[in-house]
């Protein structure tokens, strides 16, 4: 039965995981997720569902366990910080070379290094250019509220099993920490043994039942052509997720002039700026990237056409901005507003960088 | 209406759930809420903090610099925050554990002698309903039977029992709240 | 008799199992790996397991191993073998998982994982061919290199001063609580390699009972790494690692049944 | 008396003449050839065949598996 | 002695780091680098220079004795290659926040996950961006022979202690694995300690020498104000680094109408296309960024201004050319031409993409 | 007498080392830490050794060590000091290197990074703070944490059959050649400061003889993880903790000197 | 004969009110404030000022390390 | 001039120092050179080959995949290069252990019994060097005192007394090779 609650973000994201039917999670604390694994100890996922939650040694370990999963056709999921999401490079890259379906959480904080647990959104580079090695790219979600924290969880699997990619929910403190009333939806059951069996059963390692040729998961393509060929049809996944499944959202754009382009926690502000500007007179509208990864260049490139100027606005020294300019290519400006170490921007400072741009 | 609030104290004062429970009780009367606490380092101690918005809207920024009310429990909070209440805002605070009382002129301020009034029923855990009553009734913005719905969606069933007392309290604090 | 009157179906008393497949193996003449590949095959394909095993190879020169082993298989990354079995056993509590790690793998990069699946007694079994070195990536030195042993990166010898002494991760991990048979064997032999089958055997029979991590080290020869002729490789084997290295059980039924001090 | 007679069949074209079989005959039956396959090892074959005793000894150890045995009884 | 030797470009590393006056160098096996600490064991080089060469349990280990080292006030170094980096990349966070001065080598492979060892370079946004989480950068450079393998040792080093930073060398399989001429420069002769203490006993942590005030090495700034300010300091250093200290190479410039942005490998390969393609009449040239962070802006903006179009060309399915679209800025048309999995683009290809290039 | 005539500079008997900071510890009322910083401090001083010591401390409740330590201090990720220390003490071999370090950090995610650092025997001190809790992020379940002890990750107690159950790694570790001296203590009660402290003097003096690594375990208190006064925690710690961690030598002068299984 | 005399002086601004020090006192000198500190910590205090010998015991418990101790012989 | 030639054998031929032996020859006349060794999976057994190139000019790429010359030592590898040569080209090859023989016409093919020759002369060791002298015979473009000086610093110190026997093979090589 879907319920109305009041939740943390993290905590309505580890009971998304529970009503979606997912069958391990795996983790290991940092603020400020740290939610997640306990909200999913405390409500026993094991008496409710079945679902395994555990506590791993490490976010290597985590992110280790997390792909034996996936590779046996089990839905599962994992969730980290900053650092934490470092250490988990190697295994990501492996997931995706692997094409392994599975969720995985971000809640930024502030970096480099040890840094600061207030929100940040200075993970962006490392999310959709790849933090791991070699030419891949996960389908990164970015939640802008406790409600798409939930939502994003049903929607991400729904990607991840679509393309067998991993796929990131990239979140960050203010998202992750705060409550807001959230609509939870219906437990989906697990799938039986039997189900994976029909659904997953010509890839996913789980005995060579009935006699099956075997099943192989494997990221290692010795030879160079096989490699290349292998890296083709990623980047072929890659292309059709762009096509298919890049999603964002337009808020007062149709009339607007300038456009600030922001995601999760610095969407929200920025829609508070769009009414301050327009108090002013400015014709400001807002394109949120819903999908980081693949990035919203059709809605971009399409407004470059008529508007006059980009502002993106982030948490950070610009990164999402880049992905900005590279859409727009130079055909009006676009400029960078951001604040750092978990410093979260005004509505009034963001108006003022919208002035500044507009008097340039 | 859109009500911007923080409350502010110790870790242990309730400060947490007794934001929640409005916040609950935001949502109990079909409003928009958010609730957004200070994460402070990942270290113990010092102040607690959150920060609530009950609205009429949507909510853009969880997070605020400025509030139309504020409720401030000991002297940190006080040092921190008195100057963020907006022009016309209301300053609630429990003179126990303040030495330097505020001195805005352009709020209104109210005080609620929250821990002593707690002891006197003999349950320092119902301090904070004493707060929370003596903003309801400066603020009348949450219906007191929506705040107690809120109440009940924030505790455990276990805890219900301990509703009645915990209305008592809210009663306490709203009888008790003085105007400076 | 003439030999092709021997040589007819119904005489036939050995033959590869169905569990390897045809490839030719990637592993230099007389590596250990492809004995303790069979047997483990042999095992799962004698106990009738082969629809519920799932195995999982990191990197080593055993890495190719789902090349070779016809069952389904996982290839992991450096050392985290241990973790990505959890991930399988956890969600599959009834399958039958095994792991098979070299030295490099287990006892260096993998360490943590390694500890920490035995100590969880993850009900898993774990092959550890111990060959000394860090085989796949030529020869360098393993944390189980024995002291003045050489290798491309302790050219002159394992320095134990300044490079450490040679790690028994088999000894550490007999001390958690959640390992329940801890082994140690080779495959140079006829009777070892029979032994280190029945120890395998023991060891699938345990995690079908769940009994917890089942290790049996393999100890093993590379003769590529030590730069010697594969059956000069075995003898230095039995003279310079068995000492070292001594066979045989050292914890049994969760109880450890030999001095570890 | 029943004897046992054995017999082996070598892979000769995946045999890496390691040499492992060689040492393992209990009863020095193989060798390994002059010649070389065609990855160019020396493989194994049955030099001294009547001394087999179809124990599989050779066949366990070999590391590439590429030993088959036969084994039947004779009277004497 | 200055010397000239035939090296791998590997080993040519190893000797330029004991001939730097290293003192410590900390790795981990992984092909094709492992040549690397291979060299420095054979070549006893605790008994040559008194230079540390510690082969450590993983590369997470060999990061963090580095940033030990480092924060002491010792020249250290380590190298990997594309999963092991991968690994490396909390550390590098670190690193790069409590601003230690230290050198990486990537000796790219192709990825994602085990992938190939056979070269590559997909790892460029991983080097560029930020792997690790947080808004940090390396100086980046990136050898296109033997020569530079060693030459870039003392040059990285020199960035390293000049602007505070960990300084990574891009390289990849074939620049690692091939031998080419290279002149070794003479032995320079470790910091005493007491020369350590003159230099960096004002931030390195090396005991209170005469009882002086305590020195920390922390990349922790509990306080959004604090934070934001360290990320002001490190983006300032970057942009210095862009002014002051950005390298490139151009061949064939000064009349060309078209140019290839290549670095590494995929350069030398761009040399020869030149020569194929002013056969056919073709004015090409090619730029070569040396540094890829800072990345060369203003040779290639002002290229933008008198040239027809650009070519990136990598063993990638395409990083670097979004470095060249951001500076371009939609002047002229930028493509882009990659091989990956380990197959190096012949200079043939590379021509059929520039004459494509020219018909489109 | 009067008291003002009892505090007078000549008539001191005990004050705070001058190599704790004057800064307010970030630490909850009557949690341990502070007092093994303290200790460590005051060895530090009356050993002269503060122009030659260097801190690490890596993630955990004592991340801000630097803050109250006055001696030169590395901050480390979590997990890695070991290796930190190695780094320092391989390029500074005459320097005092030492870790502080917590329980979720040494046996959890830096498991490889400390077997490793004990098993080449590097020359530094290892402090390993053992309060069975992750303290710094609130109170979740470590390595350590007790068969059935509730923490936020195992609200309902720990699980040993899921969980796994808690790890010994001193002991673990007192098996490894390298370390010299492993030793188990407490700091809840002035017997037991003498005691650590006096251990904690052996082990600076055993790196500056150049003997190897020194692991001194102090088993302490979380009243905030644990949700306890700190009386009662200590008591409980006392009740509880010590039964499993017995305190203790484990190993002297390279020798084991306890029974460990 | 010599008696020792001893006391304690509380850094009570920094006092975090653990009651360790009270526990850990042999001659129960040790109290904690009715009153709260500036942190809101009931800090500790000399509660039974005769009965200190100045042994320490407090002081080298102190986590906070904010207790100095005295003491003095003095002559009965 | 630029030659640009593959060595490729079974590993243990001695492939990978032939070519660093003529890379260091080119430096002793002055040329630029590069060296690219396959290296192969990471694992064991196989071929082994490596591309050297020795140029008057500066060296573009040091992967080819088109050759002047190939120097074939097993089948393997001659499945793999014959097609390699460019047309007009030379191939140099072992007929010991080649199957299928080369079939092209529009190369010079010449072949080299090295290894009879290294069994003969009683040292298996120096197999790459009487190929090495066969090559310098067809192809004389390193001078056979560059070889004999790239010898020496290719080999370490202790090894320079073999220098003589090494010589022998290579003239043993030169005086064998059979143009077909
Ligand atoms: C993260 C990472 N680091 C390093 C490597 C390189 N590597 C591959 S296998 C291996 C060690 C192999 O040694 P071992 O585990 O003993 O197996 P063996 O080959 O001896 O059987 C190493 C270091 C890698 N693939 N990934
Ligand atoms: C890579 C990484 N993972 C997780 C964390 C979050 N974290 C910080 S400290 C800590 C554990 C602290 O426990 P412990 O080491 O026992 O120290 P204590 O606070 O109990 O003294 C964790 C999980 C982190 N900072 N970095
Ligand atoms: S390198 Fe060693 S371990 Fe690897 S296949 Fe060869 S002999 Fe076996
Ligand atoms: S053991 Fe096997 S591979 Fe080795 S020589 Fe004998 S038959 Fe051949
Ligand atoms: S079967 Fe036995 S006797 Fe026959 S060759 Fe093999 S080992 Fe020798
Ligand atoms: S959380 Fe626990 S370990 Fe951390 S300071 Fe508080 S009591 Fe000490
Ligand atoms: S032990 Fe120290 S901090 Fe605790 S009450 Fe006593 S004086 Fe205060
Ligand atoms: S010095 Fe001794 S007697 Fe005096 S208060 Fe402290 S513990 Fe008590
Ligand atoms: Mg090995
Ligand atoms: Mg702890």
């Amino acid at each position: 039965m879907a319920e109305l609650k009041l939740m943390k973000g993290n905590e309505a994201f580890g009971e998304a995981l529970i009503r979606e039917g997912v069958d391990g999670y795996f983790g290991y604390p940092i603020t400020p997720q740290s939610e997640v694994i306990e909200y999913l100890m405390t409500e026993l996922t094991h008496e409710r569902t079945g679902m395994v939650t555990l506590q791993a040694e490490s976010e290597i370990a985590a992110i280790n366990m997390v792909y034996g999963a996936a590779a046996s056709g089990k839905k599962s999921a994992t969730s980290s910080s900053s650092p934490g999401i470092s250490l988990k490079q190697e295994g990501i890259s492996y997931l995706a070379g692997a094409e392994l379906p599975c969720l995985m959480l971000n809640v930024v904080r502030g970096g480099p290094g040890l840094g600061t647990i207030q929100p940040s959104q200075a993970d962006y580079f490392q999310a959709t250019k790849g933090g791991g090695h070699g030419d891949y790219h996960m389908y990164v979600l970015a939640p802008a509220s406790v409600q798409e924290m939930a939502d994003f969880v049903e929607d991400g699997f729904d990607i991840a099993y679509k393309y067998k990619t991993p796929v990131m929910l990239l979140s960050d403190g203010v998202i992750g920490q705060m409550m807001e009333k959230v609509m939870i939806k219906e437990q989906k059951p697990r799938l039986t043994d039997q189900e994976i069996h029909e659904k997953h059963g010509d890839w996913a390692t789980i005995g060579r039942i009935g006699g099956r040729e075997r099943n192989i998961i494997t990221s290692l393509y010795l030879k160079s052509d096989q490699m290349e060929e292998h890296n083709q049809k990623l980047q072929a996944k890659y292309k059709k997720m762009e096509e298919d499944d890049c999603r964002w959202e337009e808020i007062q754009t149709e009339d607007a002039d300038y456009i600030i382009v922001a995601y999760g926690s610095s969407a929200r502000i920025s829609q508070k700026t769009i009414q301050l500007a327009r108090e002013k007179g400015i014709k400001l509208g807002v394109l949120r990237p819903i999908t980081l990864f693949p990035f919203p260049k059709k809605p971009i490139s399409e407004l470059a056409n008529r508007v006059k100027g980009f502002l993106a606005v982030e948490m950070s020294a610009g990164q999402l901005v880049e992905d900005v300019r590279l859409t727009v290519n130079g055909k009006v400006k676009v400029e960078h507003f951001g604040r750092n170490g978990g410093i979260i921007p005004s509505p009034v400072e963001v108006l003022e960088a919208i002035e500044k741009l507009i008097k340039e | 209406m859109t009500e911007e609030l923080i409350i502010a104290g110790f870790g242990g004062q309730g400060v947490l759930s007794m934001g929640k429970i409005l916040a609950y009780s935001g949502i109990m009367q079909d409003q928009e809420v958010s609730w957004m606490p200070s994460y402070g380092p990942e270290m113990r101690g010092g102040t607690a903090n959150v920060t609530v918005i009950i609205s009429d809207d949507r909510i853009s920024s969880p997070v605020l610099t400025e509030f139309d009310t504020a409720i401030i429990l000991n002297q940190q909070s006080m040092d921190k925050f008195e100057e963020s209440v907006k022009p016309g805002g209301v300053l609630l605070y429990d003179p126990n554990g303040i030495s330097k009382h505020p001195t805005r002129k352009d709020i209104t301020i109210h005080s609620i002698e929250g821990a002593s009034l707690a002891a006197e029923m003999g349950n320092t855990k119902i301090f904070n309903m004493i707060i929370l009553g003596a903003y309801l009734e400066v603020k009348p913005l949450v219906k007191l039977e929506n705040v107690i719905l809120g109440l009940k969606k924030s505790l455990p069933e276990r805890y219900h029992k301990l509703i009645p007392l915990n209305e008592e309290a809210i009663h306490k604090g709203m009888d008790n709240v003085k105007n400076l | 008799m003439d030999i092709k009157d021997i040589i007819k179906p119904e005489n036939l008393v050995y033959k590869k199992t169905e569990l390897m497949t045809d490839n030719v193996l990637s592993y230099c003449p007389g590596c250990g790996h492809g004995t303790a590949h069979r047997i483990a095959m042999e095992v799962i394909e004698e106990m009738g397991l082969t629809e519920d095993t799932i195995g999982v190879a990191p990197v080593g020169c055993s890495v190719l191993a789902y090349d070779f082993m016809n069952i389904d298989m996982q290839q992991a990354s450096h050392g985290r073998a241990p973790a990505v079995a959890t991930g399988i056993i956890r969600t599959w509590p009834d399958k039958i998982v095994f792991t098979y790690q070299g030295d490099g793998d287990l006892a260096a990069i993998g360490t943590a994982e390694t500890i920490h699946a035995c100590n969880r007694g993850e009900n898993i079994v774990i092959i550890f061919v111990n060959n000394g070195i860090y085989g796949m990536t030529g020869g360098q030195m393993a944390p189980t290199t024995l002291p003045n042993m050489k290798s491309s990166t302790s050219p002159f010898g394992r320095d134990v001063e300044t490079m450490g002494a040679p790690l028994k991760m088999t000894e550490l991990v007999a001390l958690l609580p959640g390992t329940n048979f801890v082994t140690r064997h080779a495959v140079h032999s006829p009777g070892h390699v029979r032994k280190a089958k029945k120890a395998l055997r023991k060891a699938f029979q345990n995690v079908k009972d769940k009994k917890g991590t089942q290790l049996i080290e393999i100890v093993s020869n590379c003769n590529s790494g030590w730069k010697m002729t594969p059956v000069d490789s075995n003898e230095w084997m039995v003279e310079n690692m068995f000492p070292f290295y001594p066979l045989g059980d050292i914890k049994v039924d969760g109880k450890i049944v030999k001095e570890l001090h | 008396m029943a004897k046992v007679k054995g017999a082996i069949v070598v892979d000769t074209v995946k045999c890496k003449g390691c040499g492992v079989c060689v040492v393992a005959c209990p009863t020095q039956v193989i060798d390994l050839a002059k010649e070389v396959n065609g990855k160019g090892y020396h493989y194994a074959y049955m030099e001294n065949p009547d001394a087999c005793t179809g124990c599989s000894s050779c066949s366990i150890v070999c590391p590439d598996g590429v030993i088959t045995v036969y084994r039947v009884k004779v009277e004497n």
